[in-house]
């Protein structure tokens, strides 16, 4: 062994089975260049202002809020968990709870972090909390994902500290002990948090009466999208945080948790997901029949244009919204690994393409009568943006995956349980 | 919307939205302060060292929390619940009142009937001045052999019952030595000494947590018999006609020490 | 009393030659267009489209509809989502008011607006060395980053009010306060008055029966109304026709 | 007493609580809030006191009338002067930015000989030199001008020739000047009274003549009409800005403008439409009709269309006669609403010719089109504020810019009546410029000084007693006690209005109906527009949005 892998033998928890020190590092290499890369390119977004992107005056929103959402639906999986372990007692989802703070924290701080770059001048970001608009959603969003980043910060702490090394130092330990104490609190707080900006960032698309294709009525203040962005958010969060598991499983060749949490975890994504699918198709129907009428727009002025026609709406429906869910439920499909898998990735995957549509189609779309539907392709600076976000989750992950007790914290006590 | 903003009034928004918030923001900010604050008071306290021992002790693998009576043989099988600290075991006594049968022989390691046993493999004999001598008992001797290096506290510094003695490195392995009672350090002795540290404990000390006589002799062959799972795949035997072979960590570079010292000093 | 400033724009007289963009960019010292920008990235708080029948050859035909801010009277699409407050409708006036020095660059407000009369800086304003002697004192540049649109020329208003208050009177004579885009327009094709004054020929004008709005039916009570005899237009302008399959554009 | 960690970290927590409680973070915040919203580098626009002038523009052949506000000496906007008796108040798109075409990229500020940085003395000596060696042509791109009569005037010395170069309005009536004797530029069209036009690709929206005369008169009698006072008949291949606006368009097949004029000549004479017999083309109907692509049927009607609500006046792009002839059916020349002669108070010069190789050194006044390469071996010296780049001058001599020159205007093309205006410098002149006019006179100090003629222009004016001055409000010339008063007047950016139209003395008469001559390529605003650059806001129209073709050769 040599000299540095001794060392970084040290700080990896003891009787833990870990990948050899450069075989690590071959691992986290091409994400550390892409994480680079990425840099750079919010560098040049930086230095020479948003003209290296390609959005424009018509695409106001590109890539990068699209990116947004997605990730922000996908980290729902962190609060969503605590939520149902610490409220609702759901005790045996705890091995997974680690992974989902982590990537809970890494999807909320890497939106954040884009959404720096993609405003003109961030170094005015702060003002909306000097000069909030109250009835601005984004004001809500703001709030809300700075507060709840915050909350996940603070749950992250407790399994930071537990690293072989840190845990030395007497003072973190006690600290853990005494937030472990916490914890349930933060979730709480959290839940209600997530619950808000998971539902106002649908609302951030559904207030735009300018904006028929996205426009829809609701309750009091919040269209049908908010409640429909949270029940999508914490219908795909589990699915995300299962394929994560899985990958990481797959990675480091190890079984971590149990099939039985995976199959909680895609019931529960499934359960909701059909509840979703049945919302969205009701929404749906009110909003073409009714809504959208009476702003004057046809169902044709949206779905005669071509790629981003009706297509879209069956296939983030059906294949990717009601077969997984059927796949999830049906315990016959939810006995098979890879079946409950795939399911997981459809969830991601129609969650992905709605977002998609919230986000990218409604501007495609033309208002004025006399306008073009309009194209648009991101730039490599967009594009290496994006990666380097994801870039940053995977290193995250692999860190704290290699350095702290995602998994063996509870092992231990299932080690215990098994004994008795 | 806030005072500070041209043409600001307050309407039923701002304060729905603001208490919201605010509820929201101190809440996180209450929790952070409060379990900043309960560490600040451990410290105040000196709970912090039973704290970190407790953390260490949760996790354990059950086999190695075995209750002293059962190494005893005074029960059949019994988990102990109270970190090893007797002193707060409601059942101590009723448990210590029952015969003890264990053949001193099944020791792999001699141990002295007059020296009282930490779990963490330290031995505490009571001097003449009311001082306490506390030193490496022989397991952890066979084990450790003669340390490559050796930090000990400074005369007059504080320990605490469990917070971490003095600390050794051998073959690059970082070893934290529990002290097994609280007090004063008045001197410090070495492995080449009979002692490593004398301790004067503040007021009568009540040494009820450590092992002594047949508990011992169990807990020794418990722990051998730990060691020899854990070295199993090093195929070398570690007891050679019941007694353990001398300087391991010398003699078996390749087993996983970092087990083996992990459960021997309770340090993850 | 409070006003609300408006337009009628008549298509019938507008002959697309754009004097309108040019004063406007002059009058409210816009930068001239960057290397690489595009009629998507341009800042052109005045913006005049080309329309067409979708007909071709001796079939086709052809008119010119100029676009600003509509000043959205009636749930305003900008207003309400700007997440700092740096748009607001102005009471006294009727125009929805940016103020770019409080504005973060989100472009929130651009997504909202149905009418994309908003622009983003997406280049630092330049302009060829020296010629920042020629900027209009009363406006101060945009910088890089932030949101712009047409506020009816607010500059001319404040200065107008200025002559008020000099002249010891509370309200403004309207022929002080004139807009750019209407003072520069060579058929006068540009009717600019106050909507809330009953007699104001604007007002009587957006009554007429050739009087339209764009996109009315979503509510926001634009108080830019347009006017036309030719039926082609109209039934674009209300949907009735079906969108010219060619895009003009690109 | 013993500063432990603890007490250490308690103040600091304390430290942090209390500070918030003190004015100081939040005026920190308030400083970062101003600091963040403006930017050192953002041009800040210089203050000053405001003050508008009346003025004239000198970029075309137009000289609308402008009202330049100025700031801190500089002028900071443009805008039309409402109620002038010409343009109505109208300026065309390039004039509401042309204040700042001074600091263009492309500004000449420094004399160029064959590319080489060079000096006034060294051009000064050259052009000596040219003279003295053999005769030289001087060409004036907009005649009857103060600066005119220099340059004619050293030509004349000189033996050399005087030539001028006229806009395509003008050019459009050169057929009408053949037919009746009379100088082209003496020539108007009487709009006013017109109630059909019949126009062959003329962009009579879209910058024809002087701007504001017809776009109002059309806005005003035409436009949206179902059944227009006015009658616009835009006959033109493509659907131009103003074919999308006429009453009626003709899409006629490109470069065919005559074989159709011979067919509305036909049925126009063989169906007595109109009283006059004369020549008629050789094409038969059937032939014109097939060349225009056209049906036999619309252009009967066409030709019904034209004469059923006159007067009617057919008004040419270029100056093909085989089209112009149609007015002489029309009857419309020498009568309202046609074609008019106006007083002849200002002189008159006669038609265009360009230089020929034999001239030993050619003179382009900055008023010559930047495209206008003169066909000759000799020496060219090519005056110009701007360089619009591919000239092949020899010399290229910075001349005053935008506003920096004193000079008058006479008559803009197409108008009816006379009309002359004076344009002061309201800037100062940079001393690296010179007019053409200035730089001959320090080759000859005897020519007339530019100051002077245009004094004396008002005295003439002023002599005659005709017409009437408008200054914010009109008053006739007689009215005026002295030619002093007047000529301030018109140094205020008055204007001078001759008299009406002397129609009873124009005649033209065909004996055969001419051929055709190569149509020039429609035109715009732009194409009348003197400066080789465009103002950079011209990118709001060519390149921020799609609703013009950006101009071949003009970087804005």
């Amino acid at each position: 062994m040599s000299e540095t892998a001794l060392i970084d033998r040290r700080w990896i928890a003891r009787g833990a089975e870990r990948a050899s020190t450069s075989r690590f590092l071959l691992w986290l290499f091409p994400w550390v260049c892409l994480l680079l890369l990425g840099i750079y390119a919010a560098g040049l977004c930086f230095y020479y202002g948003l003209n290296q992107t390609n959005m424009d005056n018509r695409f106001a929103f590109g890539m990068w809020i699209f990116l947004d959402l997605a990730i922000i639906a996908m980290g729902a999986g962190a609060f969503f968990t605590g939520f149902l372990v610490y409220i609702l007692k759901q005790t045996d989802l705890k091995p997974v709870l680690n992974t989902a703070v982590v990537v809970g924290l890494t999807c909320y701080s890497g939106a954040v972090a884009v959404l720096m770059v993609d405003v003109g001048q961030p170094l005015r970001a702060w003002f909306t909390f000097w000069y909030p608009n109250t009835h601005s959603m984004l004001t809500e969003v703001t709030f809300c994902i700075s507060c709840y980043l915050l909350v996940l910060i603070l749950e992250y702490i407790p399994v930071l500290v537990q690293n072989r090394q840190l845990r030395h130092i007497p003072s973190f330990l006690v600290f853990e002990h005494q937030a472990h104490k916490l914890v349930p609190v933060l979730a709480g707080v959290g839940a209600f948090l997530s619950f808000f900006h998971q539902g106002s960032l649908g609302g951030l698309y559904g207030v735009l009466r300018g904006r028929p294709f996205a426009y829809r009525q609701g309750f009091a203040i919040w269209p049908s999208t908010f409640f429909l962005f949270i029940l999508s958010a914490i219908a795909v969060g589990p699915s995300f945080l299962m394929l994560v598991v899985a990958a990481a499983e797959k990675i480091t060749g190890q079984t971590l948790v149990d099939f039985g949490v995976y199959r909680k975890l895609g019931f529960i994504s499934g359960v909701l997901l059909a509840l979703y699918v049945a919302a969205k198709a009701i929404d749906t129907y009110v909003w073409l029949n009714i809504t959208s009428p009476r702003l004057g727009f046809g169902p044709w002025d949206y779905y005669s244009y071509w790629p981003l026609s009706s297509t879209f709406l069956f296939t983030a429906t059906v294949p990717l919204g009601l077969l997984p869910a059927i796949l999830f439920i049906v315990p016959r499909t939810a006995r098979h690994r890879g079946l409950l898998l795939l399911a997981a990735a459809l969830t991601c995957c129609g969650v992905l393409l709605n977002r998609f549509v919230m986000t990218v189609q409604t501007l495609a779309l033309p208002t004025l009568p006399f306008d073009p539907f309009l194209k648009y392709i991101p730039s490599w600076q967009e594009v290496a943006t994006f990666g380097g976000v994801l870039a940053y989750g995977v290193i995250v992950y692999s860190l704290s995956y290699r350095y702290l007790p995602l998994f063996e914290a509870t092992k231990g006590e299932a080690k215990n349980v098994s004994l008795d | 919307m806030f005072p500070w903003t041209d043409g600001f009034h307050w309407t039923p928004t701002h304060i729905v939205f603001l208490s919201l918030f605010g509820a929201a923001l101190s809440v996180i900010l209450a929790t952070a302060v409060w379990g900043l604050w309960n560490t600040l008071n451990a410290f105040r306290q000196h709970l912090a060292a039973a704290t970190c021992w407790r953390q260490n002790f949760g996790e354990l693998p059950a086999t190695e929390r075995r209750c002293r009576h059962e190494l005893a043989g005074r029960v059949p099988s019994r988990l102990c619940d109270h970190a090893f600290d007797c002193r707060t075991c409601p059942n101590y006594e009723k448990f210590a009142a029952l015969p003890a049968n264990v053949p001193a022989s099944r020791a792999g390691v001699s141990y002295s009937d007059n020296l009282l046993y930490h779990r963490g493999h330290t031995w505490v004999r009571s001097d003449w001045d009311g001082t306490f001598a506390v030193g490496l008992d022989p397991f952890a001797q066979h084990l450790v052999g003669s340390p490559d290096a050796v930090q000990l506290p400074d005369v007059c510094d504080e320990v605490e019952s469990e917070g971490i003695a003095w600390t050794m490195i051998k073959n690059g392995h970082k070893i934290r030595v529990r002290a097994p009672l609280a007090g004063t350090v008045i001197s410090t002795g070495g492995p080449d000494r009979d002692f490593y540290l004398k301790i004067l404990p503040h007021g009568q000390p009540n040494l009820r947590h450590l092992l002594k006589g047949p508990e011992v002799a169990g807990w020794l062959a418990a722990e051998v018999d730990r060691l020899q799972m854990q070295m199993s795949n090093g195929k070398a035997t570690l007891a050679d006609g019941g007694t353990l072979m001398p300087d391991l960590m010398d003699t078996e570079p390749g087993a996983d020490w970092d087990a083996v010292l992990e459960s021997t000093f309770i340090d993850r | 009393m409070t006003a609300r400033y408006g337009m009628v724009i008549d298509l019938d007289r507008c002959t697309g030659c754009g004097a309108c963009m040019i004063a406007c960019a002059a009058e409210n010292n816009v930068p001239p267009a960057a290397p690489r920008a595009t009629w998507r990235t341009g800042v052109t708080p005045m913006l005049v489209h080309t329309l067409s029948n979708g007909k071709e050859g001796v079939d086709r035909r052809e008119a010119f509809l100029p676009i600003a801010c509509m000043q959205c009277e009636h749930e305003t699409p900008c207003v309400s989502v700007c997440p700092q407050q740096a748009v607001e409708l102005d009471k006294s006036t009727g125009i929805v008011m940016q103020m770019p020095q409080r504005c973060l660059g989100c472009r929130y407000c651009m997504t909202a607006c149905p009418y994309h009369a908003r622009y983003f800086n997406w280049w630092d304003p330049q302009w060829p060395p020296g010629m920042e002697h020629s900027l209009n004192p009363g406006v101060s540049v945009r910088m890089r980053g932030v949101v712009e649109k047409c506020n009816l020329c607010h500059a001319r208003y404040h200065d107008a009010l200025q002559k008020a208050a000099a002249a010891g009177k509370k309200e403004i004579d309207l022929a002080d306060y004139v807009p750019a885009c209407v003072e520069a327009c060579p058929t006068g094709a540009i009717a600019f008055g106050n909507l809330a004054d009953p007699n104001d020929p604007v007002t009587l004008a957006a009554k007429s029966p050739d009087a339209f709005r764009l996109l009315e039916a979503i509510g926001t009570e634009p108080k830019i109304h347009y006017k036309t005899t030719q039926a082609w237009i109209r039934a674009l302008a209300d949907r009735k026709a079906a969108r010219p399959t060619e895009a003009q554009h690109v | 007493m013993k500063f432990s960690r603890r007490d250490l970290l308690i103040g600091t927590a304390g430290a942090t609580a209390g500070i918030v409680f003190t004015p100081v973070p939040w005026k920190l915040l308030g400083d970062v809030s101003i600091w963040s919203q403006n930017w050192p580098w953002i041009p800040q626009p210089a203050h000053g006191p405001i003050e508008t002038t009346l003025s004239a523009c000198t970029l075309c052949a137009a000289g609308c009338g402008m009202r330049v506000r100025m700031a801190a000496g500089f002028p900071v906007g443009i805008s039309g002067v409402a109620n002038h008796p010409l343009t109505k108040g109208a300026l065309c798109p390039l004039g509401y930015a042309a204040h700042q075409l001074n600091w263009h990229p492309a500004r000449l500020l420094q004399v160029r000989h064959s590319g080489r940085a060079s000096s006034w003395p060294e051009a000064q000596a050259a052009l000596a030199a040219a003279c003295a060696e053999g005769p030289i042509a001087v060409v004036d791109g907009r005649p009857g001008r103060a600066a005119s009569l220099t340059l004619e005037t050293f030509a004349a010395k000189r033996n050399g020739s005087y030539q001028t170069v006229l806009g395509p309005e003008t050019q459009a009536l050169a057929p009408y000047a053949a037919w009746s004797g009379v100088p082209a530029s003496a020539l108007g069209y009487d709009l006013e009274n017109a109630r059909t036009i019949v126009s062959f690709g003329a962009p009579l929206l879209d910058g024809w003549g002087t701007p504001g005369r017809f776009t109002r008169l059309w806005s005003a009698r035409a436009a949206g009409q179902s059944d227009p006072q006015l009658r616009l008949i835009q006959i033109e291949p493509v659907l131009s800005h103003t074919a999308a606006r006429a009453w009626r368009w003709v899409a006629v097949r490109e470069g065919t403008q005559d074989a159709l004029a011979a067919a509305l000549a036909r049925v126009l004479v063989e169906e007595h439409l109109v009283k006059a017999q004369g020549p008629l083309p050789e094409m038969t109907l059937e032939q014109a009709a097939v060349q225009a692509g056209l049906p036999i049927a619309e252009i009967r009607d066409l030709a019904h269309a034209m004469v059923e609500h006159g007067p009617t006046v057919v008004i040419t792009s270029d100056g093909d006669p085989a089209v112009a002839a149609l007015n002489v059916l029309l009857g419309a020349i020498g009568t309202p609403g046609g074609i008019s002669l106006k007083s002849k108070v200002s002189p008159q010069h006669g038609a265009a010719s360009t230089a020929s190789a034999k001239f030993r050194a050619t003179l382009l006044d900055a008023s010559v089109p930047w495209d206008l390469i003169p066909p000759t071996q000799g020496e060219v010296f090519r005056f110009a504020a701007w360089d619009g780049g591919g000239s092949k001058a020899d010399w290229l001599l910075p001349s005053p810019g935008f506003l920096e020159e004193l000079t008058d205007i006479p008559t803009a093309p197409t108008s009816a009546t006379e009309t002359y205006t004076i344009a002061t410098n309201l800037l100062a002149q940079p001393q690296e410029t010179q007019t053409a006019a200035q730089f001959l006179r320090k080759i000859d100090a005897s020519l007339a000084d530019v100051d002077k003629s245009i004094h004396a222009r008002c005295e003439q004016i002023f002599q005659v007693k005709l017409g009437t001055i408008y200054a914010g409000q009109t008053k006739p010339v007689s009215q005026f006690e002295s030619a002093a008063k007047m000529e301030e007047q018109l140094r205020k950016g008055g204007v001078w209005l001759g008299e009406s139209p002397r129609n009873a003395t124009l005649h033209c008469t065909l004996k055969t109906w001419p051929a055709t001559s190569a149509p020039a390529s429609p035109t715009d605003w732009t194409s009348s527009w003197a400066p080789p650059v465009l103002p950079p806001l011209a990118s709001k129209l060519y390149q921020e949005s799609t609703v013009r073709e950006a101009p071949a050769g003009r970087p804005a």
